[in-house]
């Protein structure tokens, strides 16, 4: 599997995790992204994720690599879903192993930085009211009504 | 007269209504292009804050467009 | 389970994790401490750590409750194993959510940081031809012989 | 003169070659006390490496120390 994987199905972080074994490493730094019941005060019922696939893989893919020139790494991966994922569940993971943590925290919040950044996933919230939202689109989605304010 | 495959996401796949089209057009660049697209389907979000993709990788929006390339126009990602 | 444990048998990361679940949070970052096979460039065949264990878990309470205090947390834990450890196990793991993820890195770190320089655990390394040494005791374990010199 | 519990760990539970004891001392400090036990046992460490817990708090090497307190001097941890 490669380091960087988009899933339509839930992210296992133990078997990720289990992956990164090294007798070498002294540290390793995970990061989960998830499925949170507010955003900037509005309450969310549940998300959806939409990837260009083929560019986000790309791009994870870069920016993994990026981070293991950057950082003294001896493993790192991360996996990104899509689809409608509800409250709670895991929508990003990352993981990162180093000989020490320095580096491997240091490593961990690059790639999650740059994954929120430039990975082409796009996150589409939905209200209680039945409102929908594309984050950062600075529009309403098709439902109108309750939808929050652009950010 | 070029013919592009163009490709929709998220809130520009919703706006335009279909997931990719096949199309022939004078624009010889994604900003150009975009242009066009965002006046014929009342694409919300401003050029500036859409990038373009040409066969799967990042390009300028003044990125000269070639004959059966295929484009995707990036809506701002999710971020935080 | 207290938030901070000490622990004689493996630690359960999944376990611990699951306990920190909490739907109003959008970052959970995890530290964990493997055994590796060198320090300080010498090969290493095995890890023993032991704890003054009364002042180890009011410590290691205090240290999370620290940084509860310092960060925008919604939950922190931690967890340090005693024993005889082999290449690869986990000796220490911490985990921390937060609304954002800026908060939940920080306070991560801040608490394996604050636990490798506060906590009473020990740790000593065996070598390959049976020597021993306490790590930071500047001394020879009583194998002597192949020995590395103290940090 | 006190008498006192004293817990080893580590470096010095081997060095000494049991994990406590009660003993009575003069001493009425953690440095005093561990001076003298250095010396007796052939302890490796100095005594600035080492700090001192009585009732399982960290006090500083003068503190006072009372009958009937259980005292563990600590050798430095194990750090990265």
């Amino acid at each position: 599997m490669a380091a960087f994987s988009l899933s339509s199905t839930p992210i296992d972080p133990a078997t990720l995790q289990r992956a990164l074994g090294d007798v070498r490493a002294g540290a390793c730094v995970t990061f989960e992204g998830w499925v949170r019941n507010r955003n900037d005060g509005h309450p969310v019922q549940s998300l959806e994720y939409e990837a260009y696939a083929a560019l986000a893989e790309r791009e994870g893919a870069r920016i993994l690599g990026e981070a293991r020139a950057r950082f003294a790494l001896l493993g790192a991966a991360a996996a990104h879903r899509v689809g409608h994922l509800q409250l709670g569940d895991l929508a990003v993971w990352v993981g990162v192993t180093a000989e020490h943590r320095g580096a491997a925290f240091e490593a961990c919040r690059y790639i999650i930085d740059e994954a929120k950044a430039r990975l082409p996933i796009w996150k589409k919230e939905h209200y209680a009211d039945g409102a929908t939202v594309w984050i950062n689109c600075a529009t309403r989605g098709e439902h109108g009504g309750g939808a929050r304010p652009p950010p | 007269m070029l013919t592009l495959d163009v490709q929709y996401f998220a809130i520009l796949r919703e706006q335009r209504g279909l997931t990719q089209e096949r199309l022939t057009t004078a624009a010889s660049t994604p900003a150009a292009l975009y242009e066009e697209l965002r006046q014929r389907h009342g694409f919300t979000l401003p050029a500036e804050r859409v990038r373009a993709a040409v066969n799967d990788a990042f390009v300028a929006a003044t990125a000269p467009l070639r004959d059966g390339d295929r484009i995707v126009f990036i809506p701002p990602v999710a971020g935080g």
